[in-house]
Order: C-alpha cells, then structure tokens, then sequence
C-alpha cells in the first residue's frame, strides 16, 4: 500500500561532500545535485513508492521544499532524514533558539511525500524567494 | 492609585532599552522630567517622550504610583527593573527582561511578554495575561543564583528553563511549559497547570515542582518516592494523587518533583519500585 | 615557469588547522598539495572559482562595479545611519581582521556576533555554568585510551583529526591504535561509528536522558528505566564502566547536541558528567569546532569586551545574552536595519525567515566568493583568502594559535579583510566626527 | 588640549625614588620626550605637583592580565562582568572589569593606579602567541611575560641525563621562540603528574614517566638561569600550593639552591608566598606559616618573594597549577576550567570569594600581611595580590592600606573571624611601612628583580613613567589618614608614561602603545646548533605542531624591545 506521506524526524548536519563543495563555490551545478538532496533509508522510499534520484517534498512547521531523493551511505533508520546543511534545507530548519541564539538544525519533525512532477529550486530562484519582499 | 499612562506612539524599528520605566525613576517627577527621561533606541539616545505620549499627573509615594503603558512594546526592553513598589500596567505585549531584578510592587501584562521576565527577582508579583518566552524568573548568564522571592503567574504557556538557579519565590504557569522547568533550581515552587514537553527539575538541587498535566518521562536521575494525595503552593493545596520524585541524583538534590497520576500512563512502571502497596 | 614548494603550510578549512600541507605554486596555480584532506583539497584546488572580481555597489536592482574607495564611503554611511547594525561571520578571516571588526562594533553601536551562535554557542553558554576539563589536542594524542565522539563526524566533518590527533595518531604513551579504545554515540550508523571500537546508537533528541543515566551509573545510583534513550541499561552500565576504569578519557562532542532538543543543557550535562568523572580518573571534553577560526572569533571578541559571541556594543559598554542579543534572535525579531556579513554565509544556512530579514535590510558583505549572501547585498567588496592570498592569526579548534600564511599574490584590485576594514573604520570615524 | 612641545616639568613634587636614595624631598622632575633630563627649557609644560607625592610609575612583578587562561577565565564569567563595565569615550574603548578586566580597560585602570609597567605571569610556550596577542591589545603598559618550563618534557629529559649546557641552550632558544622575559616554574612536575590525574605533594616525589623530582627540576632551571645570565632570577611557584603544612615544601625549595648563591644578585623568586604559607595539618588547626619564611629569607639573601595578599570579596582564581584548582573546585563546589598543554603545562580557573567570617580566609589574610611586616629588606619582597587570585588590582589602594597603617589593619581586624584573629600575630604588630618603603615594595624593588635599568625610578635617562598621588606627608600622616591614602593611590592625581600625561584622577586623556620587553641569552654557535638538530625530531613525536610554527616573531610584538644578555655556555 503506498502512503502518500511519511512522517520522519530530519536531521541536517555536514557531509565531505557538502563540505569540500561549499568551499568551490555554491553556485555549481556540483553542489545543487549534491546539496539539494535528502537522504532516506530504502523501506521508507518503498513505501512512498518512489526511486533514488526521484524528487520528494519535505515540509515541517517552518516551511517546505523539494529535493531530489537518495540512499543514505551512513545508514539511516527507517523514519530518519538526512539534508546536508546549505540554501534548500534551511528551508525546514526551526527557527525558534529557545533563548540560546542556535535554531533547532537537527530533530525536526518533518513530513515526507513524492513530488516527482515538482522541480528542485536553483540558487537564483531562492535568492528571489529571499529578497521577495 | 494615580495613574501616569505612556501610549506608544511609533512603530518601533529597533529594540528599546528603558529600564527607567519603572515607579522608582518615575515618582517624584514632573511629566516634562518624565518625558526627558533618558532612554536608548538601538545605539541612539532618546527621550521617553519622544516614543510615548505620556499623560497623567507627578505622584509624590512611590505606593499610589501606577503606570499604564499601552500599545505594542513588544521591543521595549527592561521595563520595570529594579522597581522596588507602585503598579506598572501593560495593555498589549510586553518586552523582554520585564521586571528584572524587581525588589516590590506588582507588574500586569495584558498581551504576552518575553524571556527573561522577572529575572533575578527578588519580591512582588507579576501577572501575565498571555503566553512569556523562555527564562522565566532564571539568572543571568553564569550566575549561580535566579528568582530570590516574589511570585509570577502566567496565564498562558512558558517557554524553557523557567525558573533556571531559581532560590525562591512562585511561578505559576496556568498553561503548558517547554523543556527544563526548575534548570539548576535550588528552592522556590514552581507551578504548571498543564503539560511539560520534558526534562523536569534537570538538575536541581532543591524546591518543589508541581506538573498537573502530561509529561512523557522522568529523567533517569530522580528517583520515586511516594504517591502524594496532595501537593501544596504557598498556601493553596491541590487535590492529587500525585507521583512524588526527588532528585535530581546527579547534584545530590533534594529537590521535589510533583506529577498528577492521571494521564502519565508511561510514568506507571515507577509503582514497580514503591514498596508501600498502591 | 619555475615551481615553487611551500613547507609547513596551514590549512584554513576546518578546525583542524593542520599545520603539515606541502603546496607546489606553477604558473601561479596550486598544482600539488601534499597532506591536505578532501575538503582542504576542495579549497586549494579551487579558491579561484566563483570569486568576486571588483567591489560592486547596488544601484536599483542590480549589483553594478564600483571602485573601492566608493564601496567602503557607501557601506561607511550604511553603518553610520545604521540604529541597531548587526556585524556578523568572522570565523573564517584572521584574529587581525576580528579586532578591528570589534573596533569598528564599539564605533558605530553595533552587536558584534560571530558564527559560533549557529556552531558550538550552546557549548560556551554551557561551560559558564560549569565549567569546562578540557586540553590541548596532543596531550589526546600522547595519553588517551578512551577517545569518545559524541554527535561528532570527524570522517566527514574533520577528516584528518584521527589521524594527527586522536584514534589513528601515534603518541607517546599510546603507540598503537590497539592501546585506544573508541566509542562513538550517533543517532545514525555514520563513517566514524564504522571505525570506531564500538557504536551506541542513541534516539534523536535524547542526548541530555543519555547522560543524565550515565552520570547518575558513574555516582552508582540506582536506575528505575530498563531503556534510556532507546539505549538498554547495562550498555549504559558497561559504558559507565569503561569510563570509569580508562587512564585518559576525552569526549569530542559535535553538533549533534549543540542543534538538537535540549541545546546548551545538553553541553551542561556532558560537562558535568566529565566534571563527576575527574574525581574517578583523568577525563577531559572538547568541542569539535567547525571552521579554521571560529575560536580564534571567541578568543578576540572576549579579551577585547570580555563576552566570546553576541556582544551589543550600542550603549556605549559590552552587553551579553545569547537569545537576546546573537544574529538569528535580532533577525527573527526583526531589530536590525543594517548588516556587515564578513567571510561567511548566512543566507544560505539560517533559517529561511530570518534570511529573509537580513536581505530586506541594507547588507554589506566582504567576502572572496560569490555567495547567496553576496547576491542579497547592498554592497560587496571581494577579499582576499586568509592562509592563501594574505597571512594572519588564526586559533585551532584546542585554542593553540598558528600564524597562517601567504604564498600567492591575490588577483590584482583584489585586498585583504584588514585593509578593506581598516579603511571601513577610518570612514566611519570621520563620517560620525 | 596638545602641546607642541614634548618637554614637561613637574615642579615641587614630594619625591619618593628610593633607587636614588631620595626619601620625600621637594625637587622637580624634568622630562623631554620619553626620558627624565636634568633640565628643560622654558617652553616646557608646567604639572604643579606641590604638596603632593611623587614616585616612578608602579612595576608589578606578578599578575595574570593575559594569555588563554586569563581568556578562559574571562569566557566563564560573565556575571562578572555584567556588574564592572567602562563605557567608551572618545579615547576609551569599551570594556569589561571586576576580576578579569578586557584587555583595554586592564591599561585605562592600571594607569588609573600609577602602574606603567606589568609583568604577565605565566605563559604556556605552545599558546604564546596568545599571550602576545592580548598584550600588544592591553594599552598604555610596558609588559612581558614569564615562559611556564618547569613541567615541560624536553628539559625533564635533559636534566635527567644532567646535561646541563643543553638545557641552558634549550632555555634560551624557548625564550627566544617564545618571545619570554624569564624561566616560570609552576608545581615543578606536579602538572605533569596532573597530566594523568596524579598529584605530587613533596619535592622528593618522582614525576611519573620522568623519574625526576620537583627539586632536581628547580636546581636544574636555577643553574641554567645563571648560565645564561639572565636579567630575572627563576620565578617560581611552589609545589603543594594551597594545602595546610606547605610552608615547609616553601622553605625547602628556597634551601634547595642556597649552595648555588654568589655575588648580590638573588637567584630564586617565592612568588605569591601567602598561598605557601599555610602550617597546620589540616583546615580545622591551619596557621600561618609566615613567621618560619620570613625567618628563613631573613637569614639568606638569594631569595626574594611577593605577597599573593588577599582581600575579602569574589574574585577568580586562576593559575598554571592544574591540581591545585580541581583541589580548589572540589572544596569550594564552584564551576571549575581545566586546560593542560601538551608537552609543557596546564592551567586551571576557579571563581572564588574570600569571607570575612570563614577562619581559613580569614587566616590566609592575615599570612600575607605578616609576611610583609616579618621580612626586614624591603627589596626583597614585592607587593602583589597575584591578580586576580588574591584580589584585583584594583583592590591595591586597600593592601596599601593595610602595610602603612596600623589603624586600617585594626579597622579589618576587628571584622574577621575571632577564633582566626586569636591565632594570627597580626595584632600584635606595630610595623608601618614608610611611604619610601611602599615605593621599595611597589616599584624600585621590583624594576631591581627584574634587571629593568630604566624602570622604577627617576634618575636622569630613565623611562619618563611617574605617578603622582594628592596626598600631602608633611601635613598628613599616613597611618592615621589612611583613607586619604586611600583614596589618592586608588586615583592617581596624574599618570605619566614616557612622557605622555596618560590620566587625571579616573579620566584616560591620552592612550598610547607600551613595549613589550623579551630576553635573549646569546649562547655559543656551536650548542646553538647542536640544540637545533635534535628539536626538529622531538617536535615532530612530542607537538602537534610543526616547529617553524611554533617560533614567534619579533615584530608579532607591537613595539618588541629585546633585553640582550651573554651567556657562560
């Protein structure tokens, strides 16, 4: 049976990959196929029914984006996602710092669900979004 | 009481820091001295009237002084601090650092405050109508010492570690609290009405919490003790049964941790460890 | 044209700081770069990519080339009129650069905050109310024999840290990666978990119950949970033993705690797990800082105001309370009406509102690459790479100090952080006379 | 207002510059530039000092202003700052005070005081460069520091195989890299044995792994301190710092190297004495050791010490000994910070507060002040309160107080904890320091001990530092108007430094850069280069940094000024 959304608890962090990229430049075509990705475990693609490098739609209290799915290297429990810190998943991040001055980048709860008609927003498409008034 | 009212008149762009809005820089003085008061907004220093219209008439005691402030100062920093008597009263919401370091009198808010409301205390009372931010009646940073006396009651929900290094006095949170209620606490009570989202008492050494609502789990420090009929603030008693924790082990604290029994079905296992029968 | 090679030359990636790169310059390019990690190589290999060329003023909606000289008068006068101005980054150009940035924060009343808010802040938040054990990175290498990593990935995040300092290093009392014993305590199966002795697989957002259950094993009180953090209690009493039993213990900790449920008080705790197991045996923590200086930021910010991060320089004297006065609290709140972003990116990586408030209010940035940040500017001024184009201090993520240095000329109109500030601050002293 | 001309005269001062022997005299003090001359023209500015006393710039020997751990200590607390702040002026920058100032407002308030010149007391070679940062930031001062050897690895190991020469040349080479003033021997091998949670209590213990003891280590630095002939004896902080009974390890320590005396020059400095005072074998029966010391230094003349007084009151505790702060946390249950160093040192820091009413703090206060009225030669021992161990600087008017009046002593003693009262000999003891003494123990003897030729008094072609305090001795007696005193040492009516008038009362007219002094023994090519050969491959096992990264240099000090010395090797 295939549920439309999943619910998952989204961790954003560092990956070499996002690391050594954000030190060439952000504006690569590199770091968008890399950066603009959420990393899942297996059973949860299959149940929402969609394949590795297919777009998926994640959306928490603080917003929502589209980003291209893959297989975690570093296993991931089922009902874990994995963003790689950058434009796209600052999206979702919680802004609220209870009073510490750090938003809440790791343990969101998040909601997950296909998007394979969706397009993943480039750098500039963001900074439109950002400038928006 | 006479009244001195403060109505903002702008749109606040940039925070406002006015910790000489309070009864005691206020009683004695004429409304052209008041007006003159010395504030800042951001890095620029300005004069009370020149973001409130300030009407009313000079109160000589400090006891019959009472300040209403209306509108929006939701950026107006540090009102009330060190105020040691007289009634501030706040129609819409209020700022951060609300009645830091307060020694008397009482503070009402209409709307919500922010964190760091009633910082430091030492007596008098604060009411607020709406929800707070986090920190409530907490230290400053690095201070091993927070709320000494007085009492705070909010009516809607508080954010986390209100009561942080708490050493007295009362909070009482008619609605539901964030993570660490009574961080660090050493005495004083503290009160929530509904749930707690986690970590009660972490680490304190001593007070009394009092959780009427759900909580998902105890910390693995506290150990129970007892199932309490009832539990007491100041003088009110509140019906239980109550789950009695003491903890928290890791500060050897003795610090008293109140959980209602109904809907804390996950907290059941602790009965296990109680030899008296339940 | 001749190669050169360079001995000795410090990487300005990480907070690793390695201190052994070799690099050979032909044509004016970094052809070779001897002991330098992936994420190193990303930088020596490519800090010429997607550079900002010339200073660029906004004029209506586009970014337009501008001389220096007028870039530095527009962005003085933003900062001058500016009520409230945040000046935020740091962590990536040199201490020199940072003290004047300080200067220029106590000149103009600003809030002078650096990126440590959105790294390891919640850390040094918790060591004020506990205190801290902690050491330079060699005494792990010569004497310990229990290295923990806890929601820390130093195989992504610091590729070399095993290997010069801790699991892989060879010291003096511990010669062999045989005499270490590594754990690592991840919510997920990561790379570092997979070379290490043992994993502990922890819930999200359960760090603070973890050590909270083995603080209270290693005080021998008695736990009344079978499972803490979906972790079973006798790996918590077995792990509760090692630690108790190690010659040398060391947790690295990462941002895994600092971001997750709970924040500082999870660094509290873990603090005072440490603090409780020094009266046991020897036991010692440190952060795993992310960028090449975000210490050395903390360092100059605290001798010069005496706070290490979010310090509101506008009433004339130093004020502190992260959550009142660091970046993302002023964004979100909307307080601030001008920005000076240096050598960092904040749009990219804050939480989208307050993104938002930062690119609808006058933004100047410095900084050598083109960024999200650059691109929502008001005015860019491009400048040169610390430890590459341009020498200065820098502070490793143990506080020791290294003096990065200089070995190709930066592209010609191209300056370094100190000169552009220096200039920033001289206008601004005379624009505010 | 400026003046052109880079002449002053301060007419009519009550001199006190004992180095000269000149004790209270009406004269005036002629300066051109950043020197004292014998005369100016007329054009020269005119500061009336009349009726009002006037010394060299105060030297302070020993005082913990920069480096990471006093940084450390400055990250931790944040309650104490928030309660001391120095707004920004035209000239001022903002800043922090109370027990650990920020870097600026330590130059506007030791200006405030008198003080031109201090000595940063410890700091770790590897983290040096640290240490240089903060000081090249500390305005208006002439400073250096102390380079921490005695825990380090590399010279345990050649004192061990008693080679003596290279431990010299290795001196010299560390002080030279480190950019260092002199040899800074904390907990000799204590820290070390810290390294593994271990501790050492006598100085006849090993240190693990070394098989060398803390009195081989003091022995071995103190000879290679003459070899190379450097301007400052070996500062040393003794072992067992802090526990009942320690006045004797004290004793022993100074003994350990009395056979290696010749000539006049002192080749040991006790410092921060009062905290290696304490006799008794526990808290409940501690007593003050002081008596037994100053007898001891009495009778020998290779030794100099300074207080470490305290004074009542929070303040920070913070000092290269590891062991003796994790001791200190554990009594006092404060939050607690620990750094060791690799190969070299650690440090810890404890915030703290001395009480009145508490017998121990009370008696701690009282060996501080017994040791100053007990030892006879005022040039052989300073004032200090170890800031901020003891007290800020800040509190020095007070401990003034205390040394020039029997009354102020009174005034406190009668506030103290009795049973403590009972035990100290304090009330029994009439000794007032003279206002030339006072300038002895505050600046002359202290510029003396650390080979400063121009600082500390103000002969012809000395540095043009003076202080000038509005108090009248020819109309007011010290003893008894010791609040005036007071109050004229906590604001100093001018502040000159070379040349400039840096302060009036509490107001900074004038901020300039001061010189940071380092000493280089130059020893022979040929040990020179037999040293550098085996430090590259003990960098590369012992460091984790590379060697050309450890070497600091000159012009990293804002205005560096080497002090050359020739060494015997």
């Amino acid at each position: 049976m295939k549920s439309k959304s999943l619910k998952v608890n989204l961790v954003t962090g560092r990956s070499l990959v996002q690391g050594r990229l954000k030190e060439q430049g952000k504006l690569s075509e590199d770091y968008l196929n890399n950066v603009a990705c959420c990393e899942l475990n297996q059973d949860d693609l299959n149940a929402l029914g969609i394949a590795k490098g297919q777009n998926v739609k994640i959306s928490t209290d603080s917003g929502s984006v589209v980003v291209k799915a893959s297989i975690g290297t570093q296993a991931l429990e089922k009902g874990m996602a994995f963003m790689p810190y950058g434009p796209w998943a600052e999206f979702l991040v919680d802004p609220k710092t209870h009073s510490t001055g750090m938003p809440t980048y790791k343990g969101i709860n998040a909601t997950i669900s296909p998007a394979m008609k969706e397009k993943v927003l480039t750098i500039e498409e963001i900074i439109e979004i950002i400038r928006s008034k | 009481m006479a009244e001195i009212t403060f109505k903002i008149n702008k749109i606040l762009r940039v925070p406002v820091d006015s910790p000489d809005l309070n009864p005691d820089s206020i009683v004695g003085k004429s409304l052209d001295e008041i007006r003159n008061i010395e504030i800042w907004e951001g890095n620029r220093k300005i004069n009370l009237g020149e973001i409130f219209d300030v009407n009313g008439e000079q109160v000589d005691k400090i006891e019959d002084l009472s300040i209403r402030v209306i509108g929006d100062v939701s950026k107006v920093k540090r009102i009330g601090q060190n105020m040691s008597g007289g009634n501030i009263q706040i129609d819409g919401n209020a700022g951060m650092y609300l009645g830091n370091k307060m020694k008397d009198g009482s503070i009402i808010v209409s709307g919500d405050a922010g964190s760091w409301l009633g910082a430091s205390m030492l007596g008098g009372r604060i009411e607020v109508k709406g929800n707070t931010g986090d920190f409530v009646g907490a230290s400053y940073r690095g201070k091993s010492e927070g709320m000494k006396g007085g009492m705070i009651l909010i009516h809607g929900d508080a954010g986390n570690e209100i009561g942080c290094w708490m050493k007295g006095g009362t909070i009482q949170i008619m609605g539901s609290s964030e993570t660490y209620p009574g961080m660090h606490m050493k005495n004083g009570t503290i009160y929530i009405d509904k749930n707690c989202l986690c970590r009660a008492g972490a680490q304190m050494s001593g007070g009394k919490i009092i959780i009427n609502g759900k909580i998902p789990e105890i910390l693995p420090s506290f150990a129970i003790e007892s199932i309490r009929g009832s539990a007491r603030i100041d003088k009110e008693k509140i019906q239980g049964p109550f789950y009695l924790f003491v903890g928290d082990g890791n500060e050897d604290g003795e610090g008293r941790l109140y959980v209602r029994k109904e809907g804390n079905d996950d907290l059941k296992y602790c009965e296990d460890y109680l030899d008296m029968e339940v | 044209m001749s190669s050169k090679i360079f001995q000795d030359i410090i990487c300005t990636v990480c907070g690793c700081c390695c201190d052994n790169l070799e690099i050979e310059i032909k044509d004016g390019n970094i052809s070779r770069a001897k002991n330098a990690c992936a994420m190193s190589l990303g930088k020596l290999m490519n800090f010429n990519k997607e550079r900002n060329e010339f200073p660029m003023v906004r004029n209506g909606d586009k970014l337009s080339k501008a001389s220096l000289s007028e870039a530095i008068d527009k962005a003085a006068n933003i900062l001058a009129d500016s009520k409230y101005p945040i000046l935020y980054g740091w962590s990536l150009t040199s201490c020199e650069a940072i003290e004047l940035g300080v200067e220029l924060a106590d000149c103009i009343g600003g809030v002078m905050d650096n990126t440590t808010g959105t790294c390891h802040g919640p850390g040094i938040i918790g060591i004020q109310d506990v205190g801290e054990s902690t050491c330079t990175l060699g005494e792990v290498k010569h004497r310990a024999d229990l290295i923990i990593y806890w929601g820390a990935n130093p195989v992504h995040a610091h590729p070399n840290h095993m290997m010069r300092y801790s699991a892989l290093s060879k010291g003096r009392f511990r010669a062999t990666r045989k005499d270490r014993n590594v754990i690592t305590v991840d919510v997920r199966m990561t790379d570092t978990a997979k070379i290490s002795d043992s994993f502990i697989q922890i819930e999200p957002n359960k760090d603070y119950e973890l050590l909270s259950a083995i603080t209270a094993t290693v005080k021998d009180l008695e736990l009344e949970q079978d499972k803490v953090a979906g972790v079973p209690l006798e790996e918590i009493e077995n792990l509760a033993d090692i630690m108790v039993n190690c010659e040398f213990g060391i947790i690295f900790f990462g941002l895994g705690i600092t971001m997750s449920l709970g924040k500082s008080r999870n660094i509290d705790m873990a603090l005072s797990l440490v603090r409780e197991l020094n009266k046991r045996t020897k036991f010692l923590i440190m952060p795993m800082r992310g960028h090449f200086n975000v210490t050395g930021a903390n360092q100059v910010t605290a001798w010069q105001t005496g706070y290490p991060f979010a310090v509101d320089l506008s009433k004339g004297f130093p004020l502190y309370n992260p959550g009142d006065t660091s970046a993302v609290d002023i964004l979100m709140r909307d307080e601030c009406d001008a920005a000076l972003v240096v050598a960092s990116d904040p749009i990219s990586n804050f939480p989208n509102q307050a993104a938002r408030n930062l690119a609808k209010i006058p933004l100047i940035t410095i900084d050598p690459h083109v960024t999200l940040t650059t691109l929502c500017s008001e005015v860019v001024i491009p400048s040169a790479h610390v430890g590459i184009e341009t020498e200065g201090s820098i502070y490793r993520m143990d506080g020791v100090v290294l003096e990065a240095r200089k070995f190709i000329e930066p592209p010609n109109g191209i300056v370094s952080d100190v000169e552009i500030l220096q200039n920033l601050l001289n206008r601004v002293k005379k624009i505010s006379k | 207002m400026r003046f052109l001309t880079s002449e002053l005269l301060i007419k009519n001062g009550i001199i006190f510059d004992p180095i000269n022997n000149v004790d209270g005299e009406k004269m005036d003090i002629s300066i051109k530039d950043d020197k004292i001359v014998d005369k100016v023209s007329k054009g020269a500015r005119v500061l009336d000092a009349s009726g009002k006393i006037v010394m060299p710039g105060g030297v302070d020997i020993h005082s913990h202003i920069a480096g990471s751990k006093v940084n450390s200590g400055r990250i931790l607390r944040p309650e104490d700052h928030e309660k001391d702040v120095e707004y920004k002026t035209k000239i001022k920058r903002s800043g922090v005070g109370h027990s650990i100032p920020s870097t600026f407002t330590t130059g506007y308030r030791y200006s405030t005081l008198g003080y031109t010149t201090v000595i940063e007391a410890a700091a770790p070679p590897l983290k040096a460069r640290h240490t240089h940062e903060e000081l090249n930031e500390i305005p208006i001062l002439d400073k250096a520091c102390y380079t921490l050897l005695g825990n380090n690895w590399f010279i345990m190991e050649l004192l061990k195989e008693n080679k003596l020469e290279e431990c010299a040349a290795y001196v010299s080479w560390m002080l030279e890299a480190t950019r260092g003033y002199a040899i800074k021997i904390v907990d000799p091998g204590g820290v070390e044995a810290w390294g593994w949670g271990n501790f050492i209590t006598n100085l006849e213990d090993e240190v693990p792994n070394f098989s060398i003891t803390p009195r081989e280590i003091v022995v071995g630095l103190c000879k290679a301190n003459k070899m190379l002939n450097l301007p400052h004896a070996i500062h040393v902080h003794t072992n067992n710092l802090g526990v009942p009974g320690n006045y004797q390890t004290t004793i022993e320590t100074m003994d350990s190297v009395s056979n290696l005396y010749s000539g006049d020059k002192p080749i040991i400095h006790i410092t921060h004495t009062q905290f290696t005072g304490f006799k008794g074998s526990s808290w409940l029966n501690l007593s003050s050791g002081a008596p037994e010391i100053a007898d001891y230094v009495n009778k020998h003349k290779h030794v100099t010490l300074d207080l470490g007084q305290i004074a009542f009151g929070d303040t920070t505790t913070m000092t290269a000994d590891g062991p003796f702060q994790f001791f200190l946390h554990k009594l006092s249950g404060n939050k607690w910070v620990n750094c060791d160093v690799e190969a070299e040192t650690g440090s810890g820091i404890v915030p703290f507060t001395y009480r009145r009413s508490n017998y121990v703090n009370a008696i701690q206060w009282g060996i501080g002040l017994e040791l100053a009225l007990l030892v006879k030669d005022p040039w052989r021992i300073f004032m200090t309160t170890d800031h901020p161990n003891g007290a800020p600087f800040t509190k020095y008017p007070l401990v003034i107080s205390w040394l020039v009046s029997k009354k102020a002593r009174e005034k406190a003693l009668a506030k103290i904890n009795s049973s403590a009262k009972r035990r100290l000999d304090i009330p029994g003891m009439d000794r007032e320091y003279t206002l030339s003494e006072l300038a002895i123990i505050t600046r002359a003897a202290t510029a003396k001990a650390l080979g400063l030729k121009n600082k500390g008094h103000l002969g012809i072609g000395a540095d043009a530092d003076v202080a000038i305090y509005d108090f009248n001795p020819s109309s007011m007696d010290p003893s008894k108007h010791y609040p005036k005193l007071k109050r004229a040492f906590g604001n100093a009516h001018y502040t000159i430094k070379g040349g400039k008038i840096i302060s009036k009362k509490k107001e900074i007219l004038d901020c300039v850069d001061g010189r940071t002094y380092w000493a280089k023994s130059r020893i022979s090519k040929d040990l020179e280069s037999s040293i550098l050969e085996n430090l590259k491959d003990m960098f590369e096992d012992s460091y984790t940094v590379r060697m050309s990264n450890y070497v600091i240099r000159e012009d990293y000090l804002k205005i560096p000024e080497k002090i050359e010395v020739t060494a015997e090797v």
